[in-house]
């Protein structure tokens, strides 16, 4: 039984080499495209837009090369639920200091009395 | 392997079980059986309990006069950070996943084993390690920073052991990874044919949930005290304020690990109740789905809540608003678990033994130590009594009125089952009433000093404060007479106790109804199919009676 | 099929099939590589922190750091990844030799990117860029700069540490692969190093543009 | 048991203090009084719920004990409770929640009048700058019935100001300023403490604050020898480090003018803005290359170890002076 289930996973094998390559390529057009556009000024848009290249191969690794793709529900929950605390902690903690100065905790400014 | 098949007939006659299996030394220290780690878990947590309870003496001693007069403010500031530390690292965290969650987690589920066995004996291993670098540090001059590290002075102006503990709790913390790997796999993948989700006992429930909460939060704290190391070593910088760095920043990554670890410590005694309000009403927990996903909630809503511990430290005032309405909200599950058990009882049949009476013990503490968490959790109140004594007086109410009263009574319920000997019931019951009295005397005079504005980590104190410390230290006596009495007499009954039959309680679950007492090394004659739904007692009453499933109102 | 080594493969006794088995291999795989993001997460945390607080001081320090050297670096980590999935593949169809040959190409980019990391640490201790009490950035002592090297040198080490630790792992599987370890089913320890493999890339995948192309923009 | 009674019987008769052993902390200023009735309304609330669960669960557990021949009735569940005993706590929370809110705000927001003094702590002592010049340690006088806005810093660990009396406590950190603000409503004197662990003594960083009715305050007052003013301290120092070189009204002057700045948002050369307050301009004291404004070059050297805390403080008090129309800050 489990003879046949390797067979299985490895069904897209042939097309798995062929598979394997593009995304070897897509990943390394993506770190040329990451350092260009480091390159270039995008003004508020440089951080989301290097994070988005960073995330789509991030997002090609995890997929084929893990082979989260072809994995139990279970296994795409686990992956799934680190990136979520990860963002978690990052925005919580984030929320703490880009607050920070709302308030004007010091006596309000003199010109809008 | 040729024992008869378990019948249901009480099998007194001496079978090969997972004690008699192999008595030499090596078996146990290189034993991969789930129960036998379970054993030796509850050896060294016992251990760390009696060092962790030493300190708590030491402590209440000194405070029983105002001024500092029985050891030096250095001396007590290195017994209250080491207090801390091996209740919190080396007692609360590991005791009831390490011990009964190692033991009975596979064995209610149907499971030979969990799923790595390995990694469990490494688990307990890394915990020792952890133990043997703390340890020594306490010995080698000890650590006085509090168990929360606080930076600047952890990382700068403290000249104690605290990269020596920080490398101690690190290692220890890989330990607490490696049993929440194990029991989310052996959920997940190792439950007998029949045993689905929801006809688990919710003691599996409570224990998957803290596993979440231990492998996503403890890598957190690993790095935390990773960087504070590198700091106290290579003074690389990243707390320093002169350089820019921030000790808010610290506390922000200390506390994303450190207010999650408290459901770590509370939700595996929740399951522990859960089992024993079941068992002794002899009932189906009201509610059952609902006190399920509670812990699943309190597991995530865990994890949104840290902020509550910064509201002084300058963190902003907007930030403190948000985690202070998400600390409300990760109130209300724990609320609708009491109000679950509690409904469980109703039209019950209670049998009033010592695991039942810490039971009682425990709604009742715990309900005022999650009541009391409202003040600390609300704006106003918190910034009169942030790092007073009542935010100490809360925390012990959840944790020792909490989970040490919740791992007693699990001891003394799984106690037959684990050994194979009953405890003295006797006994049992003077030495709940004991800790029960010893406990309130002890910690609720906390509460009023605290509003009165006693801080925290004080050696003196004001004279005023005076009597209520005399309480306090007077009931501190009584609840540490009242702890050696059970060590006492469960050593006494593995020798001299009953012999115990394979359900004593008559309760439902298959580490009662289909293992034998003691198991054996695979738990199970043959893998059980499970068909009854979880804590089916209604199956075992005459046919008319069953049949009125009384739906409330 | 009682397994002689009494390591992973062939069926372990406690698990039903080798199918349940691998099915428990990769979820707990998957439950420490949670950690292990996590683990990382704390030091992103302080940098997005930190960058957020100091912009300026964080892309001086970024334009001490050579990006040629990172950007080859990051080719070099995504072709062991490569090399490591051909590993796999092989692994799944049981072929000893190429086994041994993928593991040895990954262990050998592995190293190399190892020692580009050597030589840019080099580069930074002739600067005075190390963090600590003798740390100097453009002659000037402690400064907002120094936060961001406290943050490469961890993330790097750290990062690095992990590359070391994968590396000890896959030569001992090419010699377990020699001594036909993987010649039967139910072996998947090259598929759970894998996703270990795979999972240190992905964390370089982030350092690199985190940590060297701040303020490059003209 | 014996050696352990005879210690404590030991210990409460030498206890000087029995005679006075207060049970509730006496309520001197005008948040006390709401702090203390949110407090009363969650101890009812706790009251209340404790008793609920104590009576259920040990009346059920009377009522239903196991007796022979009765047996447990199986009861599923009840939506309908569920419901009830999730929104009636959800509501009772949400209503503490904002009540807390509320009077927390009133805590944090500032009245503009406030008299403003500078404390820094530092390990294991308190050291208060009054703007009239009047130093003190570990001791605070102030006078009843006019709001004082604390500015605090921390030399060395992270310490916490915390007045019981006056309800109000908050973290002093190194490397910020942290603000706490109070207005005294009894005269007395009351305790001081630090409630952030910071190290050996920090159970004896603790002193008196000294709440005076205003006569009191004036003969205190006149009766102190003052120092100089911060004002004037940060004057002196602004010229005698040479700020001014840079920092003056001449055109093409190397530094922006500081005058009228104090509160305003400031344009910054990497984009974005930055309010002109005490931390931005004692991190451009210390870390000019921080934050550079907008048109000018980072030229500034660093002042790190040149400049204390409190002459930072006088610093900030001179320039905060440059901004206010003449005359309108200087009051006692």
């Amino acid at each position: 039984m489990s003879a046949t289930h390797d067979a299985a996973h490895s069904d897209h094998g042939g097309a798995g080499l062929k598979l394997y390559f593009a995304v070897f390529a897509a990943l390394l057009v993506g770190t040329w495209l990451t350092v260009w556009v480091a390159g270039r000024d995008f003004g508020v848009w440089n951080t989301p837009i290097a994070l988005a290249i960073a995330c789509t191969k991030a997002a090609l690794v995890l997929l084929y090369f893990m082979h989260v793709r072809w994995s139990s529900r279970v296994v795409w929950m686990a992956a799934a639920i680190g990136f979520v605390f990860l963002v978690i902690l990052l925005a919580f903690t984030l929320s703490d200091y880009f607050t920070r100065d709302w308030l004007e905790i010091y006596s309000a400014p003199l010109k809008s009395r | 392997m040729t024992a008869p098949s378990a019948s249901t007939a009480p099998s007194f006659a001496p079978r090969d079980n997972y004690l008699t299996a192999d008595y030499s030394w090596r078996s146990w220290l290189l034993t991969v059986d789930h129960k036998r780690i379970g054993i030796l878990y509850l050896l060294s947590v016992t251990g760390f309990f009696f060092l962790g309870g030493l300190f708590a003496v030491l402590l209440r001693l000194e405070l029983a006069t105002p001024q500092g007069d029985l050891v030096q403010a250095e001396t007590y500031n290195k017994l209250f950070t080491m207090h801390g530390l091996v209740m919190i690292f080396f007692f609360l965290v590991p005791s009831i996943p390490g011990v009964l969650g190692n033991f009975f987690v596979p064995i209610m589920i149907g499971a030979k084993d969990m799923a790595f066995p390995r990694l469990n004996l490494l688990s307990w291993y890394v915990y020792m390690i952890g133990g043997l670098v703390s340890f020594l540090a306490i010995i080698t001059g000890g650590v006085d920073t509090g168990w929360t590290f606080y930076a600047p002075y952890s990382s700068t102006y403290a000249n104690s052991n605290v990269a020596l503990t920080a490398v101690g709790v690190f290692i220890t913390g890989f330990s607490s990874i490696l049993t929440g790997l194990n029991i989310i796999v052996t959920v997940h993948k190792m439950r007998a044919p029949g045993m689905t989700w929801f006809r688990m006992p919710l003691f599996v429930w409570a224990h998957y949930a803290t596993s979440v909460i231990m492998v996503l939060g403890t890598p957190v704290l690993a790095i935390t005290i990773l960087l504070l190391a590198l700091e106290r070593l290579f003074h690389i910088g990243i707390f320093d304020p002169k350089l820019g760095g921030d000790p808010v920043l610290f506390q922000h990554l200390f506390w994303f690990y450190s207010h999650p670890a408290v459901y770590i410590m509370i939700l595996p005694a929740m399951g522990v109740i859960s089992e024993l309000v079941a068992a002794f009403s002899r009932k189906r927990i009201f509610g059952y789905s609902f006190v399920a996903f509670s812990s699943l909630a309190i597991a995530v809503l865990g994890f949104l809540v840290w902020g509550h511990h910064m509201f002084l430290s300058g963190q902003s005032v907007y930030a403190g608003v948000v985690f202070s309405v998400l600390s409300f909200l990760v109130a209300i599950p724990s609320a609708v678990k009491v109000f679950n058990w509690s409904a469980t009882l109703y039209k019950g049949s209670v049998q009033l033994s010592t695991p039942m009476m810490y039971v009682i013990g425990f709604l009742g503490l715990f309900t005022i130590g999650g009541l009391t968490g409202l003040f600390l959790a609300c704006l106003g109140l918190d910034v009169h009594v942030h790092d007073t004594y009542f935010v100490v007086a809360h925390f012990h109410y959840i944790m020792v009125g909490g989970a040490v009263m919740a791992f007693l009574g699990g001891i003394h319920y799984w106690w037959p089952k684990m050994f194979g000997k009953m405890y003295p019931e006797g006994l049992g019951k003077v030495s709940a009433v004991v800790i029960f009295i010893g406990f309130n005397l002890t910690f609720f005079p906390q509460f009023l000093l605290g509003y009165l504005g006693m801080p925290r980590r004080y050696h003196a104190y004001p004279e005023e404060f005076g009597v209520l410390n005399v309480l306090s230290s007077a009931g501190a006596s009584i609840l540490g007479i009242g702890y050696l009495l059970p060590m006492a007499y469960l050593l006494w009954s593995l020798r001299y106790g009953a012999e115990a039959e394979q359900n004593p309680w008559g309760a439902k679950g298959l580490e009662w109804e289909k293992a034998p007492t003691p198991p054996p090394t695979f738990n199970f004659d043959a893998t059980p199919v499970v068909t009854q739904e979880a804590y089916a007692y209604a199956d075992d009453l005459p046919p008319e009676e069953s049949r009125t499933q009384a739906r409330l109102v | 099929m009682s397994d002689s080594y009494g390591g992973h493969g062939a069926l372990a006794h406690h698990f039903e099939d080798l199918e349940q088995q691998r099915e428990a291999h990769t979820l707990g795989m998957w439950a420490f590589l949670v950690t292990e993001i996590l683990f990382f997460g704390g030091l992103f945390a302080a940098y997005v922190v930190y960058r957020s607080a100091y912009p300026e001081a964080f892309a001086n320090a970024s334009n001490q750091l050579d990006p040629v050297l990172g950007g080859i670096n990051t080719a070099v980590l995504i072709g062991s990844s490569f090399t490591m999935v051909l590993a796999v593949h092989a692994a799944q169809q049981r072929r000893k030799w190429a086994i041994f040959g993928w593991l040895w190409a990954t262990i050998v980019l592995g190293t190399a990117f190892l020692g580009v990391k050597y030589v840019e640490y080099h580069h930074k201790w002739e600067h005075h860029l190390i963090p600590g009490p003798n740390f100097l950035f453009e002659g000037q002592p402690g400064g907002s700069e120094q936060l961001f090297f406290a943050l490469y040198f961890s993330m790097t080490g750290l990062h690095a540490f992990h590359m070391v630790i994968g590396a000890g792992i896959l030569v001992w599987l090419s010699v377990l692969a020699l001594k036909g370890r993987f010649d039967e089913p139910g072996r998947n320890a090259v598929e759970m190093t894998g996703l270990y493999w795979h999972f240190v890339d992905l964390v370089w995948i982030f350092l690199f543009p985190l940590l060297y192309l701040l303020g490059r923009h003209q | 048991m014996s050696p352990l009674s005879g210690f404590f019987a030991l210990a409460v008769q030498t206890y000087p203090g029995s005679g006075n052993a207060p049970l509730f902390p006496p309520s001197a200023s005008t948040i006390s009084g709401e702090v203390d009735a949110l407090y009363w309304f969650l101890i009812g609330v706790s009251v209340f719920f404790s008793a609920l669960i104590c009576a259920l669960v040990i009346g059920f557990s009377v009522r239903f004990r196991r007796r022979p021949g009765v047996h447990a009735t199986p009861i599923e569940g009840s939506m309908a409770l569920e419901l009830l005993w999730t929104v009636v706590p959800l509501g009772i929370a949400m209503v503490i929640f904002i009540w807390g809110a509320k009077v927390y705000f009133r805590t944090v927001k500032v009245p503009s009048n406030a008299m403003q003094i500078d404390i820094t702590g530092k390990q294991w002592m308190w050291k208060a700058q009054h703007p009239t010049g009047q130093r003190e340690i570990n001791d605070l006088h102030v006078p009843v019935g006019v709001p004082i806005k604390l500015r605090m810093i921390s030399e060395d660990v992270i310490h916490s100001y915390f007045i019981p009396a006056f309800r109000i406590k908050r973290d002093v950190v190194p490397g910020r300023y942290s603000s706490a603000w109070f207005e005294a409503t009894e005269p007395g004197e009351y305790h001081l403490f630090c409630a952030e662990y910071c190290g050996t003594k920090h159970s004896q960083m603790i002193g008196r604050v000294y709440a005076l009715d205003p006569v009191e305050y004036q003969r205190w007052l006149s009766g102190t020898v003052a120092g100089e003013t911060p004002k004037q301290a940060g004057e002196k120092l602004f010229a005698s480090l040479r700020c001014d070189t840079c920092h003056n009204a001449q055109s093409g002057a190397r530094g922006p003018d500081l005058a009228g700045l104090w509160g305003s948002e400031v344009e910054l050369r990497s984009g974005g803005s930055v309010r002109f307050d005490a931390d931005y301009v004692r991190e451009s004291i210390l870390n000019p290359a921080a934050k550079i404004v907008k048109g000018y070059e980072p030229l500034m050297p660093s002042y790190s170890g040149q400049v204390s805390e409190e002459q930072m403080l006088a610093l900030i008090a001179y320039l905060e002076s440059l901004s206010a129309p003449q005359g309108a800050k200087d009051r006692p």
